[in-house]
């Protein structure tokens, strides 16, 4: 394997062992739930993509294939981790926030989890 | 190699999908059809004893795979006679379901029952100890549902212990499983009957846990002492056919302790030579103890009927217990027997609580037909009892002429024959509350503030149809005593056949010595 | 009766290279394979996703996803600073209302879905009849000028392309 | 190199799993245990395609792939739990 | 000297195959019954006496065909003098019963039953005296207990009756097991369990160290039956039943047994001094005080009973005493006993019949108006009280004669003074009997107006009264019976000479005194009976159903404090005996050496390790809050599965991992459902002793995984690595062995799978059409929820999540049998991925748009699979043998086609099916509790929003 | 490596009992599920442990791999208890549906005419 090829995976790695941890440190380290959401984003996009383009490299570098797999976990994480995001920012709102504590939605309804939907 | 011998396991799978996918709605053709299921079993079966009593040992390679590598079935006389047993009682109780209507009172009864069946065969002809476990959790599963077919407040709650319970046995039965490969690196019996005894004493610690493991596990099925606690709520809330259908159920465990501890670790195992018997024994003679006290002691029919099928299970394990092929021979027999005999109580107690407000032994107005369910209960607790002249009482005559070393001999025929006095005079208290001392009290005036609404409790005569499963189970009583002669004979053989562990190897390994 | 065939074609391609990776191997049994099944897969699912979503501009989907992913390492770095080094009392978090012009259901939700995916935004919920997003904000001194980026750098973008 | 920074990346994400189970044994609110049961399966995740990277195998592929997938319904049903009580409603 | 005489046969049979007869014929009248009774009685009786001549001559009529050769069990039947005696003496008095019974019982009771149980009983009581197999003897001697208990409890409707029989039960049966002791300890001894065996094996047994055990155990059997002291409360509270069962059961029969029984293993048994002290002290015991008590009985039938009583004993001390001389005298007295106690029953019943009253107290004076029934019933007292020129007389003048020499424990007056003492009391009784019955003023307040009764009442003890006299006055009538019983009783040839005077004897004075002093007490009876009532005396029955009670109420207790429905003690139980016996087993064998290096570990699995324990301990810590503990279960799926594709598992962590989501998405369905948290009820000391329990289990299982996992072992699994490609068409080992190598198992597995989503249905239903439906309806589910039930986001990305995600699902399935995945794991991807749709949707929505019926998935499933499996019969192989081929087609790679596959299908079909059962049934309990399906995808379609414009609300 | 697995297969099989024998339904079957855990992975270590030997054959015939035979009896084990869990996840709710109680201990109901006979 040519040191390119070294360097760049390297680098991806520890970008990605980088973001990963600072993800899970802000897990921690920040107050309040609503802040500490933010958090975990580093890992789901800079983290596991660092790691995956990582992978990538090295296969091509090993066996000369492109290896594409690895784009379909990143996908399927950048798809699904806003949803996620929504569900617990939801999950939260609805346990410990009433809607007075937020600001007012700038639409005929009010925010969906405490106002019922419009009649179609 | 016979396809005959798969057939009580396919039969039953490739049915219950049918009953329970295709003829759910129809319950005139699911009936139809579970009774023809049944019934070829039961021919099934019957070719499968005579099949089995020239004292071959069949085995039936599935996948075409060589034992011990792939899964075999094996076809020898004690898993035959098992299987024949197993259909037997489940024609019986089949009959009996569809005439009183148990089988409408809830959703999918005869798919689970022919899975029930699937399950309990598929047990009895295994010869891998892993498989045994996935057959036992086949029985298993489908007992739930059946224990809890039509649902209702008691049931449920019982039926969730039942479940809860067989749920520790079988992670138990995994440990064990796991220990035994980890000392032995294979599964299969035969393999395990030729490798174990290779090894030493001094090394055979984890195959003595794996032993132990599998004992409790067996004994748990099989309702013996401390584990037996499950069954009476078990028995007493699950719908009267289903009880009697489980009258096999402990039989499975039975028949696993007979197998596995005669064949793999029996007699002549340095590893584990003594080390069973020394606590089932025991165990056993606390089991019929148990069984009688909850007999004399029992407040409602179903618990008092439930108690002495654990009374039954302990005369029974206590013949298991000494490892000899006479008491084996004995204690087959006693298989049998008990076997169509709680059936037969759970049949006969069946027609009487749903005709009466419910199952207590308190005084209640008699109810229709009170001579026919006394002749019936008479009949089916005479046989429960060890009193002749129907097969219990040779059975247990059987079961204490073989138990004549000295050590064990005081033990167990104290605790049988005092056993059964006390189980005697429990049910002749029921008996007598039940028949007899009804016929003192004035039926209520209708309308009256606890008069049991009509839909509750049955009126009616029970029709021939109703009758005749319980009629039947003592006619097969009745046969077993008199035909006790050939009967016991082709036990006896099958108990040598069972001890003959070198004989089971070669059958089933193809080369001496195998892997 | 193409409609009905191939529902949603966009995302018959997508499950044709979804097939690709899943097999990780180029060859022309995987791309026939990957192909039926992005034909019958859609097929299938078809009445859980009624109606097509319209696609005015599907070149613009290239520049938005490479804007999208550039501002995410951005964002990413912007955000870890903030984590690692900023002390919690001085990082002001704030809620941020955008009121919306989209109205495709699958817009918004890529919108909302970008808001949350570049770091230091979440989108926290939409409003009952879709018309605004409420956007929680690690920290900024300027609400406004988050919601005016929001619209302007993503919003107005999607609207091209959906419309 | 690779194995130096292999290590390197294992250990910070060794540590984040730590942190995240921190997160989620002292909570405080629901919501941050789910989020931290996630960020957890998405470190698990980069975990195993790192392994396969040192391993050199591709066979762990799938486990990762199965496991973002679990993890996005998982954390949704938890989610959906204490919003509607119905996850399928 | 031996005959063969298969005529036995039917004899036994005869009665049972006849009791089937009388029970069928319900509506026949006491005629037709009775008939149908007689005929079989009277059939076997002219049988047994074509045997009479040639036994009386001493030969041995003997039958026999095997039944159970296992246990020593065969249907061999003997006649010698002394079965010949007893079975004429059943048969004949069965007659007479039949007869008497016939008058006896009313037209309302049922008398097919009757005469059925009194059949049973006559085969049984025939059954016994006939036996030459001690085992065979021991059945009939069970039925005796059994149709006796029939018999004595036929009214059913009195306490008393039932109360009789189920004490006659609890004595006699427990006597009877006792006696199955024995006889299998002498059949043990002797070697067989024939009885000409076992009376040729006398000397063996007497000198053998289980003779006093099987003596003790027989005797107990033989006590009990004929009530000896202390068990014979039973024998008048059996007097509840009907009075020809009492005639039948305590003159001829049942009390006979255990006389027979004794008289039978006299040659074995007696002749030690054990049996003497035993036997014999029990018998006098018994006379002095049956015959004490039945001097104050005011009921006429307990008088008899007490009498009864009080001659067994007499009887068994004869038998006791060993000497051939009493043993002649107890034959002879048996016979005599008989005649005159059962026309005494007979004469008590029709006192009862006509006055409506057996109260001594309010009788009297019936000489006058029964004057036929006064000249029988005297007749048979006056034997029974001993007089001359009766049968009773003669017999007792034997046992006087034999009590008189025979000296007990150094004494040579206890035995005969207390001899006769009780034939004084006999006497006592005996003229009560007739004085207070029978004599003193006509009183006007009989209960009903009584007079003497039809003939075929009057008939059956008239016969035997007539026998009491002839042999009374011509004794040498009975000489060859009796000659022939007593020889087969002691085994001897014996020859007595019956007579009525034997001179001037201590016999004769011991008689006279007994008369005289007998008149007296009667005179004295009035103020002695005041005594007898002031005194203090233990009340047997009392005793009985207090030790009855106390054993119900003890058992009772043992099993409602064992079998309490804690099933937390039982699985307890269950953990105890299982780490105990399991480190018993440990402790009992060695382990060989390691031979295993440990792995190293690294830092990123300690962290794992972690992960999982601290997961573990703080759901163990935090389990109160249901949903905070499946939280912390996800993690250790996660740590599980990762460890696993660490372990070089990856199958099994594709498994676990969808597994354990599945299943959490069933836990989180249920609960909702279900409190949130739960309350803390444990106490201290049983949390510590659960804890200490739990911790031991962990300990065990931890120690035991360690011990095997640093040994090596060969395995079989070496040849399914070499066979898996080569045999198998697969290289994913794991995979081929599952659906080839042991497909059964899986076969089994998915079997499992079907049948819960079945159950799981079937409970569904029924819990909707029970109460839990109403419960459902009242409760409100929706308290603090969200107003967002399908938010826009979700639905939308599930629009493309949910095809990929079945794309995967189909990949996995492909590859399983080369590469991890499977059939089971793609049936679970799929099901996650509808699983995505439904929560995005909800489940009615979805389910609305595609109707797939998950009964039938499962049916094909299991139908594929099992037909795979069957397919292979076309081909001659067993069941589930697998092929595969590779195919090669233009332009495409070449590929694999097994028939593993189609079995995997069927795996695949039979998991979603499952599953998605599961959740329907669960959307259906919903839905019951209130839910409401929607109509739209997503709560609101922003494309319907009217106005566009931003608004301030 | 071993020590780990054998500890963890302990504490799982020790909360699963503890939690096994508390008296509501619910934590009944967390126990259940942890026990199934573990018995998993104790099943799975019968056949050793070993790293990066999975037993995918591979076309270079001198490869060593894991014994196979405990994974395929591991993943039967893990599908059943998952029927199972899911049964009794069933009936657990059935029964505090029909009770309206979800203790898992049944106090015997004994009436005063019972107790009279
Ligand atoms: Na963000
Ligand atoms: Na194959």
């Amino acid at each position: 394997m040519n040191l390119i090829f070294e360097i760049f995976i390297s680098g991806a790695l520890v970008v990605s062992g980088i973001f990963g941890f600072v993800g899970s440190y802000g897990l921690v380290k920040l107050t309040g739930t609503l802040q500490r959401l933010h958090a975990p984003t580093k890992a789901t996009t800079l983290g596991v993509g660092g790691v995956l383009v990582a992978s990538m490299l090295y296969f091509y570098a090993t066996t000369g294939h492109v290896s594409v797999h690895e784009i379909l976990i990143a996908v399927f994480l950048l798809l699904t981790a806003p949803i996620i995001a929504n569900f617990i920012a939801k999950t939260y709102m609805v346990r410990n926030l009433r809607a007075s504590d937020l600001p007012k939605s700038q639409s005929r309804k009010g925010w969906a989890l405490y106002d019922e939907p419009p009649e179609p | 190699m016979s396809h005959w011998i798969i057939l009580p396991v396919i039969l039953p799978a490739l049915f219950a999908p049918l009953l329970g996918f295709v003829m759910r709605h129809d319950i005139v053709l699911a009936r139809a059809t579970s009774v023809f299921a049944t019934a070829l079993l039961l021919a099934v079966s019957v070719g499968l004893v005579v099949m089995a009593a020239d004292g071959t040992t069949h085995i039936y390679r599935l996948g075409d795979w060589p034992a011990p590598f792939g899964i075999g079935l094996v076809l020898d006389r004690l898993s035959a006679v098992m299987v024949l047993l197993t259909s037997s009682l489940a024609f019986l109780v089949l009959l009996h379901a569809i005439a009183t209507g148990w089988d409408e009172k809830g959703r999918h009864f005869h798919a689970l029952f022919q899975f029930q069946l699937m399950g309990i065969c598929g047990a009895f002809l295994t010869g891998d100890v892993f498989n045994l476990f996935v057959f036992f959790e086949v029985l298993l599963i489908a007992s739930y549902g059946l224990m809890i077919h039509s649902g209702g407040r008691e049931r449920m709650r019982a039926g969730l212990q039942y479940v809860v319970m067989n749920l520790a046995g079988s992670t138990l039965f995994l440990f064990a499983l796991g220990t035994l490969y980890a000392s032995t690196g294979t599964l299969n019996i035969a393999d395990l009957a030729a490798k174990i005894p290779a090894i030493p004493e001094e090394e055979a610690a984890l195959v003595r846990v794996a032993a132990m493991l599998l004992m409790i596990v067996f004994a748990v099925k099989a309702a013996l002492f401390p584990v037996q606690f499950w069954l009476p709520a078990t028995y007493a809330n699950a719908p009267a056919p289903v009880a009697a259908l489980f009258a096999i159920m402990t039989k499975v465990g039975a028949y696993a302790i007979l197998r596995v501890h005669t064949v793999v670790f029996g007699p002549g195992v340095p590893g584990t030579e003594g080390m069973i018997d020394a606590w089932l024994f025991p165990a056993a003679i606390v089991t019929i103890a148990l069984g009688a006290f909850g007999v004399l002691g029992a407040r409602r029919l179903m618990p008092l009927i439930s108690f002495s099928v654990i009374g039954s299970m302990g005369t029974l394990l206590v013949a298991v217990a000494v490892f000899t092929p006479s008491a084996t021979t004995a204690a087959l027999y006693y298989m049998v027997h008990s076997t169509f005999a709680a059936a037969c109580l759970f049949l006969v107690a069946d027609l009487v609580v749903t005709r009466r407000d419910g199952d207590s032994l308190r005084p209640r107005p008699k109810t229709v037909q009170n001579g026919l369910f006394a002749a019936l209960f008479f009949g089916a607790v005479i046989a429960m009892a060890g009193m002749p002249p129907l097969s219990g009482f040779l059975g247990k005559l059987l079961v204490l002429n073989s138990l004549r070393q000295p050590d064990v001999m005081v033990w167990a025929w104290t605790a049988i024959l005092a056993g059964s006095l006390i189980t005697i005079v429990g049910f002749a208290r029921a008996g007598s509350a039940l028949f007899w001392k009804s016929t003192a009290i004035d039926p209520p005036e209708p309308g009256a503030a606890d008069a049991p609404g009509p839909d509750e409790v049955l009126s009616r005569n029970a029709t021939p149809a109703e009758v005749a499963p319980a009629v039947l189970a003592l006619a097969a009583l009745a046969g077993l005593a008199v035909f006790a002669g050939p009967v016991a004979e082709y036990l006896e053989q099958t108990a040598n056949q069972l001890f003959d562990r070198a004989g089971y190897i070669a059958a089933v390994l193809p080369a001496a010595g195998g892997s | 009766m193409l409609t009905r065939l191939i529902p949603h074609p966009l995302l018959s391609i997508l499950l044709v290279f979804v097939w690709l990776g899943l097999v990780n191997k180029l060859t022309l049994g995987n791309l026939i394979l990957g192909g039926f099944f992005g034909l019958v897969i859609p097929m299938l699912t078809a009445p859980y996703w009624p109606g097509r979503p319209k696609l005015s501009k599907p070149i613009n989907v290239l520049g938005y996803v490479l804007i999208v992913l550039w501002d995410i390492v951005v964002a990413n770095v912007q955000v870890a600073l903030i984590i690692l080094f900023r002390s919690n009392p001085n990082i002001r978090s704030q809620w941020v209302v955008v009121p919306l012009e989209l109205t495709s259901a699958e817009a918004i939700t890529v919108l909302a879905g970008t808001i949350t995916m570049t770091p230091g935004t979440v989108s926290a919920t939409l409003a009952a009849d879709g018309g605004s997003i409420l956007v929680h904000c690690l920290h900024t001194d300027d609400p406004d000028a988050v919601r005016d980026e929001i619209k302007t750098r993503y919003e107005r973008r999607l609207k091209e392309i959906f419309q | 190199m690779i194995e130096a920074a292999l290590t390197f990346t294992a250990a910070c994400y060794g540590l984040a799993l730590l942190l995240d189970l921190w997160r989620i044994v002292l909570g405080p609110h629901a919501a941050d245990r789910i989020l931290a049961l996630d960020t957890m399966v998405i470190n698990v995740i980069a975990l195993l395609v790192l392994y396969g990277v040192w391993r050199g195998t591709a066979i762990y592929f799938e486990a990762a792939m199965l496991v973002a997938m679990v993890g996005f319904v998982s954390t949704v049903a938890y989610c959906r739990f204490l919003l509607r009580g119905d996850i399928i409603e | 000297m031996e005959t063969t005489g298969n005529f036995l046969f039917i004899i036994a049979l005869l009665p049972f195959v006849g009791a089937l007869i009388p029970g069928l014929m319900i509506r026949a009248g006491r005629n037709a019954t009775a008939t149908f009774t007689a005929m079989p009685t009277a059939v076997a009786l002219i049988l047994l006496m074509t045997y009479a001549p040639a036994v009386l001559r001493g030969e041995v009529i003997q039958a026999e065909v095997a039944w159970l050769p296992q246990l020593g069990l065969s249907v061999s039947f003997f006649l010698d003098g002394l079965g010949l005696l007893f079975a004429c003496m059943i048969l004949g008095v069965g007659l007479l019963i039949t007869l008497y019974a016939r008058y006896y019982l009313s037209g309302e009771d049922p008398v097919g039953q009757f005469y059925t149980y009194l059949l049973l009983f006559q085969g049984a009581m025939l059954g016994i005296v006939i036996s030459d197999n001690i085992l065979l003897l021991l059945i009939f001697w069970e039925l005796t207990s059994l149709s006796s208990f029939l018999l004595i409890g036929y009214w059913k409707h009195l306490p008393e009756g039932r109360q009789g029989a189920r004490m006659a039960l609890a004595v006699t049966g427990a006597g009877g097991l006792a006696m199955i002791g024995g006889m299998l300890i002498l059949g043990n001894i002797a070697g067989s369990y024939n009885l000409t065996d076992i009376l040729q094996a006398g000397d063996a047994i007497r000198a053998s160290e289980w003779y006093m055990p099987a003596l003790i155990l027989i005797l107990l059997g033989a006590f009990t039956k004929s009530a000896q002291f202390p068990f014979h409360f039973w024998l008048p509270h059996a007097m509840a039943a009907p009075t020809p069962v009492s005639a039948y059961l305590h003159s001829a029969t049942m009390v006979k047994a255990g006389v027979f029984l004794m008289a039978r293993m006299w040659p074995v048994l007696s002749g030690t001094d054990a049996w003497f002290y035993i036997v014999a002290t029990t018998g006098l015991i018994t006379m002095v005080m049956g015959a004490l008590i039945a001097l104050f009985k005011d009921d006429l039938k307990a008088l008899l009973a007490f009498s009864t009583v009080s001659h067994l004993g007499l009887l068994t001390m004869l038998l006791g005493f060993g000497t051939e001389a009493a043993a002649v005298a107890a034959v002879f007295h048996i016979i005599n006993h008989l005649t005159f106690k059962a026309a005494l029953f007979m004469t008590a019943g029709i006192v009862d019949h006509e006055t409506h009253t057996r109260d001594i107290k309010r009788l009297g004076g019936l000489r006058h108006l029964m004057p036929i029934t006064f000249l029988i019933g005297t007749i048979a007292a006056l034997s029974m009280a001993g007089i001359p020129l009766f049968n009773g007389f003669l017999s007792k003048e034997m046992m006087l004669e034999e009590a008189s020499h025979t000296g007990w424990a150094g004494s040579q007056y206890a035995v005969p003074v207390l001899a006769t003492i009780g034939a004084l009391l006999s006497v006592a009784y005996s003229f009560r009997f007739i004085f207070h019955v029978f004599f003193g003023p006509v009183r006007d307040d009989y209960p009903a107006k009584p007079h003497d009764p039809p003939f075929g009442l009057w008939a059956a003890p008239a016969l035997l009264v007539v026998l009491v006299v002839l042999i009374g006055v011509m004794p040498f009538i009975a000489d060859t019976v009796v000659a022939s019983a007593a020889s087969a009783v002691t085994g001897a040839d014996l020859d007595p000479h019956l007579k009525i005077w034997h001179g001037v004897t201590p016999a004769l004075f011991m008689s006279i005194i007994a008369v005289v002093g007998g008149a007296l007490l009667l005179m004295l009876h009035r103020p002695l009976d005041r005594v007898w009532r002031a005194a203090p005396r233990p009340e047997a029955k009392e005793i009985f159903d207090n030790l009855v009670a106390g054993c119900v109420s003890l058992t009772r207790r043992i099993t409602e404090a064992t079998h309490n429905g804690a099933i937390s003690r039982y699985l307890a139980i269950f953990t105890v005996a299982s780490v105990l016996l399991g480190g018993v087993a440990f402790m009992g064998g060695g382990l060989a050496e390691p031979t295993r290096e440990l792995l190293p570990i690294p830092a990123v699995i300690a962290v794992g390790w972690v992960m999982l324990v601290v997961a573990t301990g703080c759901v163990v810590v935090m389990h109160h809050h249901r949903f905070r503990a499946l939280v912390l279960i996800g993690i250790i799926g996660l740590s599980i599965s990762s460890g696993f594709v660490y372990l070089s598992a990856p199958d099994l962590a594709l498994t676990q991992i969808s597994v354990e989501t599945v299943t959490i998405m069933l836990l989180l369905l249920a609960l909702h459902f279900l409190p949130k948290t739960t309350p803390k009820v444990s106490s201290t000391g049983l949390k510590l002793r659960d804890g200490i329990i739990a911790g031991a289990a962990g300990l065990g299982v931890g120690a035991l995984s360690f011990a095997f996992m640093q040994r090596d072992i060969s395995t079989i699994s070496s040849y399914h690595l070499a066979n898996s490609y080569e045999g198998g068409g697969g290289t994913n080992v794991v995979n081929v062995i599952l659906v080839d190598f042991r497909g059964y198992d899986t076969f089994g597995e998915i079997i499992v799978l079907g049948i819960a989503g079945l159950l799981i249905y079937a409970l569904m239903q029924a819990l909707l059409d029970g109460t839990s439906a109403q419960r459902l309806r009242n409760t409100d589910y929706s308290q603090d929820r969200s107003k967002d039930r399908h938010p826009l986001m979700m639905v939308v990305a599930t629009r493309v999540l949910m095809p990929i995600a079945l794309l995967v699902g189909t990949f996995i399935f492909l590859r399983g049998h080369n590469q991890p995945g499977g059939g089971f794991v793609a049936g679970l991807v799929v099901a996650i991925a509808l699983l995505m749709q439904y929560m995005a949707s909800g489940f009615a929505w979805t389910q609305a748009r595609q109707r797939i019926e998950y009964h039938t998935m499962i049916g094909f499933g299991v139908l594929i699979a099992g037909l795979t499996g069957v397919g292979s019969w076309v081909f001659g192989k067993p069941f589930l043998t697998s092929a595969f081929t590779y195919v090669h087609l233009p332009l495409i790679e070449e590929f694999e086609l097994a028939t593993a596959m189609l079995f995997d299908l069927g795996v695949f079909l039979t998991v979603l099916g499952a599953v998605m059962l599961m959740l329907y049934s669960l959307s259906r309990i919903a839905r019951y509790a209130g839910e409401t399906v929607n109509v739209e995808p997503m709560d609101y379609d922003p494309a319907n929003r009217v106005d566009n414009g931003p608004e301030a609300r | 490596m071993e020590l780990l697995v054998a500890s963890a297969i302990g504490t799982m099989t020790a909360g699963g009992v503890y939690l096994m024998l508390r008296l509501r339904t619910f934590p009944v079957i967390l126990g259940l599920a942890l026990l199934s855990y573990a018995v998993n992975v104790f099943l799975f270590s019968s056949g050793r442990l070993s790293i990066d030997m999975s037993p995918i054959l591979s076309k270079y015939g001198d490869a060593s791999y894991s014994d196979p035979l405990p994974q395929a009896l591991v993943l039967t084990a893990i599908v059943i208890s998952f029927g199972m869990t899911a049964v009794l996840v069933m009936i657990s709710l059935g029964a505090y549906l029909e009770a309206d109680n979800d203790e898992i201990d049944i106090e015997p109901e004994i009436t005063d005419e019972d107790s009279a006979t």
